[in-house]
């Protein structure tokens, strides 16, 4: 038997912790690049995943899931749990896009993290398996472990190195999630116990259930992932979370803990409750307009800019749920494009206030003005993802939002254009706040003392900051082989829906 | 088609792509060689970069004339998902090449003159390390322009669009940390994006509607289904076209969304040239002439986009006359002929809307062009002043010593004399945009003028007065800037600008004078060669015309028919504009020299004040429509995501429901279980527990004595004793 | 040869008489050598039931078992000299920190 | 009465005299000593019972170099006798008792197992005990069990070091 790839990639981030745990905390810098190239030696292997994924489907990429490993894990009574996983065309560019991201934030550490480096690097490996994790189960008990898994991270890096409020962030970003986790919890107990199965390719072969005990189960699982995403209005932990958590904390619950919201939707709700999903798609399609509207204008109303950038991912976030619930394959596809360009474009966000909160330890807008003078290069990619943040042509923003849209306009399963019409003042609000932002930071003249002298950003910063424009221009210009990776996939999913 | 298919037509069609990609290269050049270049370098990669796009859309125009079919290059597949197919490919033929010309020819002129000016404008500003910028945003534009006019479908087209709306935003903020406040020029380039994005709003649910309707964004299968969904979904057709008005409205500054382009002029003057007045603003009436297919099937949506055009252009028309700021004026005389344009276009005159498009370029592009050169001659005398101590002083008494503004028209005035080339050739921008014979745009508006007359009267009227004022505001304009005494030590002391921005000058002067051979009566070479393209549309429009021209006779024996050109219509808007101009003449020579004998606190700044009186506040003030724009929507948006923010998601949401409500509520369960029932009984029974355990804990830690040899007693005594256990077992 | 009981006989009274010497010295080393007493005598019992089952491995396990001894008696004597230097004492009676 | 009987007797008075010399000598030096002469016997006993390698193991080793260690530590911390005190006095007879009921328990059960005779009693025996004999079976069946004696050694041997090195003074 060769290597497991799939298995690789999700538990070698381990090996960098235990590598670390032996490590003297003093030695700072030693942690830092053990952490950095544990996480790059992770992306180099999901690379070799993706490039077996696509080898797995002879010529055409595969529609089902691929480098798939089952084994007996835990044995109870009469059912079995498996630890079971595998990559198919609806995950395998949101594992990609963890391990993309975990070396940049990593990256992004160098100098903001000074405190306990060892016990940073440890949560934030732990936290890289726990999200390949969820993105690869396959089975819905090993995916809750995962689910909860991640959690517990995260709550530290919240909670010790987070701002002057993380406690309070902390809890609540622990128990919301939670709560809506028990719920899914009971689901998932109900399914397994019902279908005799945890295993998800089963449970879809199986089907069968009834469509108002479907809307039930849609619900509860609706109701974890909701808090996740988060669909509007179960946003209120999101600002708290993103305000004190440090950076690489929010550029990865931007980038990636969000999206396993959206992904559980796609992979669980639309593929186990296909009745009760189409019920629902107006409903959620609703939520995720209002989402839409109010998310952007809240953000325009902000001073905090980390707010503003947290907010707008409730806008963001709205639009792929959106895409997602439009049930045809422009919207899926573009709502699954979009959680990828949105991981990009607000972690390069997220990056981007780090780095200016970095030197200037403020994030109010008013403090800044006429930055791209001082900072010109901050200035010129700056500008670039916000563009790309508010859906420019040519960057991958707008590849996502034209597709959902698309989609959503002309849904069955929506069943009115209004939504997605609704949806598109989206596009004008994203433009007014964003160009707000901007304007406030880095046009007008440099009136402020303390900024005349900031310095430019530095080659670190730039490295981690470019692989992301690459991404941005790529999506933008060329979006045909990500579209294609997930296609076949989308079209099988599809497929199974009344 | 494919590319071998291409290669059959044969000519020049296969180098299509290069009029986007030569512009990328000059900028991709500039940004990572400029910081070594010297500026005319920069300044002259660029402008050969998009004299390059010239050439090649010359090349493309001889290929044409021998296979004036459409053809399409395909380039990449953008998006394809499901049904959606999304190629980037270029479409070439007569419509699109017409607009590659204009772009890249007067596109070209522009950059040359750029070289001269920027090399001034970025040491009058203090700053010469944005001179390259300027060349990279400026080809970027050529770039995303030629994407505009070489889409293929709708969608590339709208890439090019906000790609266009893109570089314009970052241009009229170029100077990003100047203007009002200093925030000034920031401010109108935000103003001008999201104007824009509330066009492109109303372009993607047009293209949305598209998609649903026709399955496709490419424009011959548009063209060629549009018929049938017409008569099966005449409400959706309706919807498409008055959505892509809204789009219009924003490119092309039309009524309601027209405040942006105004505000635009805080770019550079050749960004104001080129992108607001030549090529980036027409976009939307090529938008409509593409989608003549489209708005040819429902005529109440051609009356609505006539009659904004015709009311933008009235509007536009009469606030320019109230203006002082040299480009200001321009700026609204931009509009207001862009309402020209969008009216013809909207009427069905597409030959002519397009023919304007390019005259207009020719002579709208002079005229800011020369406006900047006199701005900068204001700044060079400012400059003279500023060094001399006895004009500056001169200059403070007579001025004050507020900021001295180089725009305001007030200020020059006898600059004939000083600035000779650029009087002249400012001169002929002016008549040509009055409309006298034998100007471009004399031919080009007569055109619509005429088509409007038959198609649409009441659009007529609103033009014909709309050109009355035209020529009147022009007077107006030249009069206080060129003739006259100096009204201020700088325009007595501005000097003439170098030939590199001159010649290209000159160059627009020839065109903008011999524009209206393109199409001239008898001959009509653009309406035979844009018809290859419009085709049908335009012969329906011509039917009409004639039939409603005639009636029963023949169209060629009526004594004022001179193939095509209407003698009634142009002599009756000659007369107009003379008239116009001997007035403004009079008005601002004579009544002005009149008032000038008045004390100097009652004199009024134009004549026209006082006898206009309060109307003349309206159009100086632009109807308010800033203002009531900023109290009906945007300080409303603003109070909206202020209350959102604070009182429904921060207040409410956040600190009521969820830590007053859910964490407070959650709490006080806690505390009722802590307290009352926790303490009083739960509590009864642990404390009871606990303090019996208390007390045993007491007793047995006496048994810990802390010598060692006690704990090996008690391991032997457990020896003895499970031992013994084994004996008795035993026994 | 004599019957294996003998030596298990003589086994058990050296290893009662190795556990008195732990129960009631005072003085650690000597403690310590009482321990030693009762693993000879195990192993004593270990070498009889060797012979007595005509298989090697009881001597092996006493041969494990002296070098367990020698380990701890060198890690035992470490610390009791340790412990001599804090307290300047071998009196296990004046170690009574575990004292409840 | 076999010589090997006398023989055993002897030797068995001279261990329980020494194991009480042991118990009962103030002074930690004498203790020691007698323990070594105790450990002599019981080498004596081992090549009795057909195990020389493990006889002159125990002489090398226990009284050998164990006992020498035990030496070196009371030279070093002094051969002062204990002061008298009463802690814990009423420890001695409970103990003394305790050891009585255990020889008894112990007796009783040799004595009941008086049947117990090893069957190797008249044969030759067939085990020799030989240094061959012991180290194939070390090396072959116990490799394993060996190899990690030899850790236990190195562990025992570093925490000896580090457990009386001297801090160093601040």
């Amino acid at each position: 038997m060769d290597i497991d790839l799939t298995t690789l990639v999700t538990f070698l981030p381990l090996i960098g912790v235990l590598v670390l745990l032996f490590m003297k905390g003093e030695q700072k810098n030693a942690i830092r690049w053990v952490a950095l190239l544990t996480s790059l030696v992770t992306f180099a292997v999901s690379i070799v995943l993706l490039v077996n994924f696509i080898a797995a489907g002879n010529g055409a990429i595969s529609a089902d899931i691929e480098l798939e490993t089952k084994v007996p894990w835990i044995s109870l009574g009469g059912w079995q749990i498996y630890y079971h996983v595998g990559v198919d065309g609806l995950s395998i560019l949101l594992v990609l896009l963890t391990t993309f991201l975990v070396p940049l934030c990593i990256l992004s550490t160098w100098s903001a993290v000074e405190d306990r480096v060892k016990d940073f690097m440890i949560f934030f490996l732990l936290l890289e398996t726990g999200m390949v994790g969820v993105f690869v189960a396959l089975d819905l008990f090993l995916f809750y472990v995962f689910w909860e898994f991640t959690l517990v991270p995260m709550y530290f890096l919240i909670g010790i190195w987070g701002g002057p409020r993380r406690m309070y962030a902390a809890i609540k970003f622990f128990l919301y999630t939670m709560a809506g986790s028990i719920l899914m919890l009971l689901a998932i107990l109900w399914l397994g116990i019902q279908q005799q199965t945890f295993s998800v390719p089963e449970l879809i072969a199986k089907g069968g259930i009834p469509e108002n005990i479907q809307l039930w189960l849609f619900l509860a699982f609706a109701a974890a992932f909701a808090i996740k995403v988060p669909m509007w209005p179960l946003h209120s932990w999101l600002p708290d979370a993103h305000v004190e958590a440090p950076t690489a904390g929010s550029v990865i619950l931007a980038g990636v803990l969000l999206k396993m919201g959206t992904y559980g939707f796609l992979r669980f709700n639309l593929s186990l409750f296909p009745e009760a999903a189409v019920r629902m798609a107006p409903w959620i399609a609703g939520l995720a307009v209002v989402g839409i509207i109010y998310g952007a204008a809240v953000s325009y109303a902000q001073q905090d800019v980390k707010k503003l950038v947290a907010y707008s991912s409730v806008s963001h976030l709205g639009f792929v749920m959106l895409g997602l619930f439009a049930l045809n394959p422009q919207g899926v596809q573009g709502g699954i494009l979009q959680m990828i360009n949105h991981g990009l474009s607000t972690g390069a966000l997220f990056l981007i206030v780090g780095m200016i909160y970095e030197r200037r330890h403020t994030r109010d807008m008013d403090a800044f003005g006429g930055l791209w003078k001082v900072m010109p290069i901050y200035g010129l990619i700056t500008l670039i993802v916000t563009l790309s943040s508010m859906g420019l042509p040519g960057l991958n923003g707008f590849v996502g939002e034209f597709s959902i849209l698309l989609g959503a306009f002309g849904s069955e399963a929506i069943g009115s254009p209004w939504f997605a019409g609704l949806a598109a003042l989206g596009v004008i609000l994203a433009a007014v706040y964003m160009l707000k932002m901007f304007q406030k930071m880095f046009l007008g003249p440099v009136d402020k003392e303390e900024n005349k002298v900031l310095k430019d950003i530095n080659w670190r910063e730039i490295i981690t900051l470019v692989p992301l424009l690459i991404f941005i221009f790529w999506i933008g210009l060329y979006p045909k082989p990500f579209f294609a990776l997930m296609a076949p996939a989308v079209e099988k999913l599809l497929a199974g829906l009344p | 088609m494919n590319l071998s298919e291409v290669t059959s037509v044969g000519g020049f069609f296969s180098l299509v792509p290069l009029v986007v990609f030569l512009p990328v290269l000059g900028l991709l050049i500039n940004m990572i060689f400029g910081g070594r270049m010297s500026e005319k370098a920069i300044g002259w990669t660029a402008s050969l970069a998009s004299g390059a796009t010239f050439v090649v859309a010359v090349l493309l125009a001889t290929s044409l004339a021998g296979h004036p079919e459409a053809v399409t290059i395909p380039f990449l597949d953008w998006i394809n998902i499901g049904t959606l197919e999304l190629p980037w490919a270029f479409r070439v033929d007569t419509l699109s090449v017409t607009m590659m010309l204009v772009v890249g020819g007067v596109g070209t002129l522009i950059h040359i003159y750029a070289i001269g000016y920027m090399h001034e404008d970025v040491r009058h500003h203090n700053d010469p390390s944005r001179y390259r910028r300027f060349f990279v945003f400026f080809n970027l534009f050529i770039a995303m322009m030629m994407i505009l006019v070489s889409a293929d479908n709708y969608l590339m087209l709208f890439v090019g669009w906000e790609g266009v709306g893109l570089c314009s935003y970052l241009l009229i903020g170029f100077w990003y940390d100047k203007g009002k406040d200093g925030i000034g020029n920031a401010l109108a380039g935000k103003k001008a994006f999201i104007t824009n994005r509330i066009g492109d709003f109303g372009f993607l649910i047009a293209a949305f509607l598209m998609f649903q309707y026709f399955g496709s964004f490419n424009f011959d299968v548009i063209n060629e289904m549009a018929p049938a969904v017409a008569a099966a979904a005449p409400a959706a057709v309706m919807a498409m076209t008055m959505f892509m008005l809204l789009g219009v409205t924003g490119k092309s500054a039309q009524l309601p969304l027209f405040v942006w382009l105004p505000d635009a002029m805080a770019g550079p003057t050749p960004v104001s040239a080129l992108i607001h007045a030549a090529t980036m603003v027409t976009a939307g009436v090529y938008l409509v002439a593409r989608s003549f297919a489209l708005y040819s099937l429902v005529p109440a949506a051609q009356n609505w986009v006539a009659i904004v055009g015709g009311v933008t252009a009235l509007l536009a028309a009469t606030i320019a006359v109230g203006q002082f700021d040299i480009k200001k004026v321009l700026a609204y005389s931009t509009v207001s002929q862009l309402g020209f344009m969008v009216a013809a276009v909207g009427m069905g005159a597409f030959t002519a809307g397009m023919f304007h498009l390019v005259t207009h370029a020719f002579f709208k592009g002079l005229l800011f062009l020369s406006s900047g050169s006199v701005i900068q001659g204001m700044e060079r005398g400012e400059h003279h002043v500023e060094h001399d101590p006895n004009l500056k002083r001169k200059m403070k008494q007579e001025h004050g010593a507020g900021h001295f503004d180089p725009q305001d028209m007030r200020t020059m005035g006898g600059l004939r004399k000083r600035m000779k080339i650029t009087f002249w050739v400012y001169l002929i921008g002016s008549l040509a945009l009055g409309g006298i014979f034998p100007l471009a745009g004399f031919w080009s508006k007569d055109e619509i003028l005429l088509e409007s007359m038959h198609l649409h009267p009441t659009v007529y009227v609103l033009l014909t007065i709309a050109a009355f004022f035209t020529a009147f505001y022009m007077t107006r304009q030249v009069v206080m800037v060129f003739f006259g005494e100096p009204k201020s030590e700088p325009a007595a002391h501005a000097q003439e600008s170098p030939a590199v921005m001159t010649v290209p000058l000159l160059v627009l002067a020839g065109l903008s004078t011999l524009g209206g051979l393109l199409n001239l009566p008898y001959l009509h070479t653009f309406k035979e060669w844009l018809g290859h393209t419009l085709g049908e549309a335009e012969h329906a429009v011509e039917g009409a015309v004639e039939g409603l021209a005639e009636g029963a006779a023949h169209a060629s024996t009526a004594w004022y028919d001179l193939g095509g050109l209407d003698l009634r219509v142009a002599l009756f808007s000659t007369v107009l504009a003379l008239l116009a101009i001997a007035l403004g003449w009079w008005m601002y020579t004579r009544r002005m020299e009149e008032l000038q004998s008045l004390p100097l606190a009652k004199r009024p700044d134009d004549p026209l004040r006082k006898i206009l009186g309060p109307v003349f506040k309206v159009f100086e003030n632009k109807y308010w429509l800033d203002e009531i724009y900023k109290a009906l929507l945007l300080d409303r948006y603003v109070d909206v995501a202020n209350f959102l923010a604070q009182k429904v998601d921060w207040d409410f949401w956040h600190d009521w429901f969820h830590d007053k409500v859910l964490a407070g509520g959650f709490r006080g369960l806690t505390w009722v279980l802590a307290k009352p029932f926790d303490l009083g009984i739960i509590d009864g029974i642990a404390n009871g527990l606990a303090t019996g355990m208390q007390g045993l804990a007491g007793q047995m830690r006496r048994l810990q004595t802390g010598f060692v040899r006690n704990y090996a007693l008690a391991v032997f005594l457990g020896v003895v004793v499970i031992l013994g256990y084994l004996v008795l077992r035993m026994i | 040869m004599l019957p294996v009981t003998y030596y298990l006989a003589l086994s058990a009274v050296l290893f009662i008489m190795g556990a008195l010497g732990v129960l009631i010295r005072r003085n650690l080393i000597i403690m310590f050598m009482s321990i030693e007493l009762m693993l000879n005598a195990a192993n004593l019992a270990f070498v009889a039931f060797a012979r007595f089952h005509q298989a090697v491995s009881g001597q092996i396990f006493v041969f494990f078992v002296m070098t367990v001894a020698a380990a701890e008696v060198a890690v035992g004597l470490a610390l009791i000299v340790t412990l001599f230097r804090t307290r300047h004492s071998v009196d296990v009676d004046d170690v009574t920190l575990l004292n409840g | 009465m076999t010589v090997q009987l006398i023989l055993f007797i002897i030797l068995a008075l001279v261990a329980v005299a020494t194991a009480l010399g042991m118990l009962l000598s103030r002074s930690a030096v004498y203790a020691a000593l007698y323990l070594v002469l105790n450990f002599a016997t019981v080498a004596v006993f081992y090549l009795l019972l057909n195990a020389p390698f493990l006889a002159v193991a125990q002489v090398t080793v226990y009284a050998g170099a164990i006992m020498v260690l035990f030496l070196f530590v009371i030279m070093l911390l002094g051969t002062e006798q204990l002061r008298r005190r009463h802690t814990l006095a009423w420890q001695q007879p409970v103990a003394i008792g305790l050891g009585i009921i255990l020889l008894a328990e112990t007796a009783y059960i040799v004595l009941a197992q008086r049947g117990l005779v090893s069957p190797g009693t008249t044969e030759i025996a067939s085990i020799t005990g030989s240094p061959t004999e012991v180290g194939f079976n070390l090396f072959m069946s116990y490799l394993l069990p060996f190899e990690i004696t030899s850790l236990l050694l190195l562990v025992a041997m570093v925490g000896a070091v580090v457990l009386t090195r001297e801090e160093k003074k601040k």
